[in-house]
């Protein structure tokens, strides 16, 4: 079985309404030396029957197609536990 | 840091930002020097086809546009319409086709942000939103995404701003496989006498920057061309602008406030072009100069040029002139709502456009020459060809009716949208009479204190764009016609439109035919049905190697009802109510649903449309409704009468029972033509309705009867009403599942 | 009776709740800024729904961590009704005024529509008007509307009949568990629901089932002035 | 300046309705050895004039007081990077 984290963040330049709300509230509460936050997602996936590398390919074709935004987001794919079958 | 303004303009340069060698020409002979790369894209943001309008001035000045009802036609930000008592209605539609198809959540989204936008920076609170939506084959492998995306991001804007969406259209077509349409509708309530407009008045006034920070968003494909030039920004940047409703619904507030306190001597929000297009605009209809120090500019990313800030298109942003006595009690509402709010230049009398960045100037423009000078063309057209008749004899007739009613029921095209607007907030600020699923949206008018004022406002979308492909002309008058009735059908009085005309390449003679005649055929519509034009929005070359979309001029209606509680709807019919068919009995298949869906053909002349039957079959139907007789009421449309007592009898939660005694029943039950209406009035009146009828010379028929769970069409149709609303209901949600 | 509406950078369905307090208690709410420390002498206290902050991060979260919540605590601790309609909901939770937390809806979609709501207990401030079981129309239009209570805190709201409405008819719309609309606090003076009841009061409407919560509390507001 | 990245994950045994809907889609697409899916949030934080502990500290408050939702949010924290100013 494998464990993997995807994460996936916007790309810079984009607005990112949620990191300046959060900005805002957080300095509201009092965190003074916050310089600048950005949101993004993390998706922990598990996958069975199969190789460290054909998961790291079919990882990056899940974002592609589906869990990432590439017009608007960047991803990056870790392999986190491989257990052997 | 010093940021590079400068920037070698070659011509490969001047054709990437998409102007041609002769306006070129023109740009130098009015510029007076070879312009500054700033300056450049200035021009070309002032004369492209989405500013300029230049393919098509020509023939949106031949359309109507006045009528004692109109305060403001075209030209400010969105229409200003009296509706009593010292009250209007501000409203406008607009597209955001292209940034939907790239990114259908954001694009759409942002397409509601500017909508809004236009309407809120003349004064007017928003009060009702539609979208007009057009979407390719939904076997395309694309469509289900787009479907989901638009629908979800004009939700996630709307609902978020707060304003109802009570309307809007869906349709699908392979020909907008490529090319899908957003059209976005807003309209807002103001006094008349708080309206606010974008000229610019008086000398030496501080022009101020409010809203959100600019960053680079939208800055289109001819700046990728910068990145030659500095290499601290980075080389993949997203043209995609992302919507920010939150911003948005504190700008509104903030406007509305700054506004009370007489600040404001003009305001324009920034859209297409941003500050370039609203520091231009406000300038030159003032017959003022406007001197900009984009060192002041709110931004927020680093070592942005001024060419990138003159052209970004950052989102929830507006320009303004203010009383400068005033700027503190004005600043301090903006800080309130977490807003920027700066000072970044100043009105002058020298009718110039300056533009200061770094201590440099990087523009020095003649302002009204931006605007007034932009090319106009007259491109030429073909005259589109027409169908022959189709010969009713030669239109295969279904072989069981019940079949056929299943079939279009729960085809894409006329299935119930209750997947798509329950995505909406409808009942937002609690002045909705009607939801989405009737033929207009009705939202009651209050005042600033919440006071009901006994009004209310109905507002609908339509085009059939199939209709407008067979002739143009005719379906440019049908589509007001449609909107005319679907207004009447509630009881309101037709006041005024906005048009979103959607079309292909205009280069092309053929879609400049298309364009031409649908442009007739909408202002005679609206000359003969009292509904001038008051805003509206061109967007041309929707079209994907060298295939167009279908002519798609959207006309957003709004109708006013002097007395709420008069108002009808498609359902509140009881048993035992008859069953009136307002106009003549079907006998048009040409372009059909019927043809379409049953048969697989498009083909034929669309139905006619005659504008005297219109007008006095809506004007009927509108006495009917407000002397009490009608317990509900529809309009016949696509799908004919069959589908609107279909649709009819869903509301009304009762079955019909319709008699029939004529031959060819297939263009009596499928048939489109125009001009029509179902009406039900309660029995103990259906006598005298039917003598007034009688008496005002209208074509009507009285149809049959409500009741039952059971629609029954003579001996040929027999559905119950679960099954009609189970194949109504199933298709989106299955579709989308 | 004096009634008070908390108004965020985001509220939008104040205006709905400030025109319904004006219909139903015949004289117009107050209204606080969130950026208050005080709440002035009240005798109800109502969240209104909307997306504060944009609802940006969670539904709530950021508005919950606003200087006026500890107003609305203290209040509350005194004893005075406090209301929280959709985004008020929310907001209470976050702020931890109520218990549970508010998830995405199971469809992943806002949905607007008409529900049906039981009033699971009738015997709370907000819902004395009706009957216990009593089945009433009430529109909903959120987002996050998943109410969420991990199974200890389930079983003692349950128990504790802190239930005030649930969807019925199989109406659920958005997941929530046990069907849960609307809960109060342990003390029965924190009333959250996500259902819209200043959406269903005139004619105009359509209906008047909203009506109840509100003459509930003005029903018991009276009895305890008197 | 301290870079950091702050995680933040549904706990166990709560529901995800995007995770599933997200499984759901990427099965339909043909991933079909994916086991699960649980859709978490990810905070790049920048935090200026801090030292190392300090921000740890702090950046362990944001979620405490705002980034995650205790009654059913696990956090975790980590330092990306740190300059000295
Ligand atoms: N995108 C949409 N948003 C909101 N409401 C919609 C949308 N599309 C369709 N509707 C609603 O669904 C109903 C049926 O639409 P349509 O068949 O186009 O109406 P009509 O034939 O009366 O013009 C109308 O009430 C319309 O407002
Ligand atoms: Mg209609």
């Amino acid at each position: 079985m494998i464990r993997a984290r995807i994460t996936v963040t916007l790309k810079n330049g984009v607005l990112d309404p949620q990191g300046k709300a959060i900005e805002g509230s957080l300095s509201a509460l009092g965190f003074e030396n916050v310089d600048s936050v950005r949101q993004g997602k993390v998706f922990d996936v598990e996958l069975k029957n199969t190789s460290k590398s054909d998961a790291e390919q079919s990882l990056k074709a899940m974002c592609d197609q589906l869990l990432a935004n590439t017009v608007i987001e960047d991803f990056s794919v870790t392999i986190i536990q491989a257990i052997d079958q | 840091m010093n940021i590079k303004n400068s920037i070698e303009i070659t011509p490969e340069l001047v054709a990437s930002h998409g102007l041609s060698g002769d306006e070129y020409d023109r740009i130098l002979e009015l510029t007076g020097r070879e312009p500054s790369y700033t300056e450049l894209g200035i021009w070309s943001a002032m004369w492209n086809e989405h500013c300029s309008y230049k393919s098509s001035k020509k023939w949106l000045k031949t359309l109507p546009t006045e009528g004692p009802q109109v305060i403001e036609g075209p030209g400010e930000n969105a229409g200003v319409v009296d509706i009593g008592d010292g009250w209007c209605v501000v409203f406008k539609m607009e597209s955001h086709n292209h940034p939907s198809f790239i990114e259908p959540y954001q694009g759409a989204a942002t397409g509601v942000g500017g909508i809004l936008r236009d309407v809120f920076t003349m004064g007017a609170r928003p009060v009702a939103a539609m979208n007009a939506l057009r979407f390719g084959d939904p076997e395309h492998h694309k469509t289900r995404h787009l479907v989901s995306g638009v629908v979800a991001g004009i939700g996630g804007y709307g609902n978020c701003f707060g304003v109802p969406t009570v309307g809007g259209e869906v349709q699908f077509h392979p020909r907008y496989n490529q090319n899908n349409l957003v059209n976005a509708f807003a309209a807002g309530i103001a006094r008349i006498d708080g309206i606010f407009r974008s000229e610019a008045k008086g000398v030496g006034l501080p022009v101020v920057y409010l809203g959100a920070k600019t960053g680079r968003d939208g800055v289109g494909g001819a700046t990728m061309a910068s990145a030659e030039f500095d290499e601290n920004i980075e080389q993949k940047r997203p043209t995609v602008q992302v919507g920010d409703p939150f911003t948005e619904k504190c700008l509104l507030e903030a406007c509305m406030e700054l506004m009370k306190t007489g600040a404001v001597i003009a305001i324009q929000d920034m859209g297409a072009a941003g500050l370039t297009c609203s520091a231009v605009e406000m300038g030159a209809r003032g017959s003022l100069g406007v001197e900009l120090d984009l060192d002041k500019v709110p931004v927020r990313e680093e070592h942005m040029s001024a060419y990138e800030m003159m052209l970004s298109e950052s989102q929830e942003r507006m320009l303004m002139v203010l009383r400068p006595e005033l700027e503190t009690e004005a600043n301090a509402i903006f800080s309130k709502w977490g807003l920027d709010f700066a000072i970044v230049g100043k009105t002058t009398d020298d009718l110039r456009f300056r533009v200061l960045h770094q201590g440099e100037e990087v523009a020095n423009l003649p302002i009204r020459e931006l605007g007034d000078e932009a090319p106009e063309y007259d491109r030429p057209y073909l005259e589109p060809g027409k169908y022959s008749d189709l010969n009713i004899a030669d239109i295969e007739p279904p072989k069981d009716y019940n079949k056929a009613l299943i079939t279009m029921l729960g085809s894409p095209n006329l299935a119930s949208r209750r997947w798509v607007w329950e995505q909406y907030d409808s009942l937002i600020q609690a002045n909705t009479l009607q939801i989405p699923g009737g033929d207009a949206g009705v939202v009651r008018v209050c005042d600033e204190n919440g006071n009901d004022t006994g009004k209310a406002l109905a507002f609908t979308s339509d085009v059939n764009p199939r209709y407008c492909e067979a002739d143009p002309y005719e379906g440019g008058k049908q589509a007001v016609a449609e909107s005319y009735r679907n207004l009447s059908a509630c009881g309101a009085t037709p006041l005024a439109t906005t048009d979103n005309l959607n079309f292909g390449n205009p280069e092309k003679p053929e879609v400049m035919g298309q364009f031409v005649a649908a442009v007739k055929g909408i202002g005679e519509a609206c000359s003969a049905l009292d509904m001038p034009i008051v805003s509206g929005n061109v967007s041309l070359y929707n079209e994907t190697n060298g295939k167009a979309i279908l002519p798609t001029p959207t006309i957003g209606a709004v109708g006013l009802i002097g007395d709420h509680s008069k108002h009808c709807a498609i359902g509140g019919a009881d048993t035992g109510d008859i069953i009136f068919l307002i106009g003549r009995n079907g006998s048009h298949l040409g372009q059909s649903s019927y043809m379409r869906e049953c048969l697989g053909r498009e083909d034929g002349p669309p139905p006619i449309v005659d504008l005297y039957a219109e007008r006095q079959h809506g004007e009927f139907v509108r006495a009917a409704i407000n002397s009490g007789y009608a317990t509900s009421c529809h309009d016949i449309s696509d799908g004919g009468l069959a589908i609107a007592l279909a649709e009819m009898s869903l509301a009304n939660g009762l079955g019909a029972e319709i008699n029939l005694l004529t031959e060819h029943p297939h263009a009596v039950l499928f048939g489109e033509d125009q001009a029509r209406y179902l009406l039900t009035v309660d029995d103990e009146w259906a006598d005298m309705f039917a003598a007034n009828s009688e008496g005002s010379a209208i074509a009507f028929t009285r149809v049959g009867i409500v009741g039952g769970n059971m629609l029954k069409i003579g001996k040929l149709i027999s559905i119950s009403l679960d099954e009609l609303r189970k194949t109504h209901e199933a298709w989106f949600p299955d579709y989308m599942a | 009776m004096t009634t008070t509406i908390i108004q965020f950078p985001g509220s939008n369905r104040d205006a709905d709740m400030i025109s319904a307090l004006t219909k139903i208690c015949d004289s117009a709410p107050q209204l606080v800024w969130h950026t208050e420390t005080e709440i002035p002498s009240t005798d109800l206290i109502v969240i209104p729904g909307g997306f504060s902050y944009g609802d940006y991060l969670r539904s709530g979260a950021i508005a919950a961590r606003s200087p006026v919540m500890d107003a609305i605590r203290n209040r509350a601790d005194q004893g005075v009704p406090v209301m929280g309609v959709c985004n008020g909901f929310q907001i209470l939770t976050e702020a931890g005024l109520l218990p549970g937390a508010m998830m995405r809806n199971s469809g992943l979609k806002f949905v607007c529509r008409e529900v049906k709501l039981q009033v699971a207990n009738a015997n709370t401030l907000f819902s004395t008007a009706y009957f216990e079981n009593q089945v009433i129309r009430c529109p909903i239009a959120h987002h996050d509307g998943n109410f969420f209570a991990e199974a200890n805190t389930l079983k003692r709201i349950e128990a504790e009949g802190q239930v005030v409405f649930r969807y019925a008819e199989n109406t659920n719309p958005n997941g929530s568990i046990n069907d849960i609309a609307g809960i109060i606090n342990k003390q029965g003076n924190v009333l959250g629901m996500m259902p819209h009841p200043e959406n269903l009061i005139e004619d105009f409407h359509g209906g008047k089932d909203g009506r109840g919560i509100f003459e509930s509390v003005i029903g018991a507001v009276r009895i305890i002035a008197a």
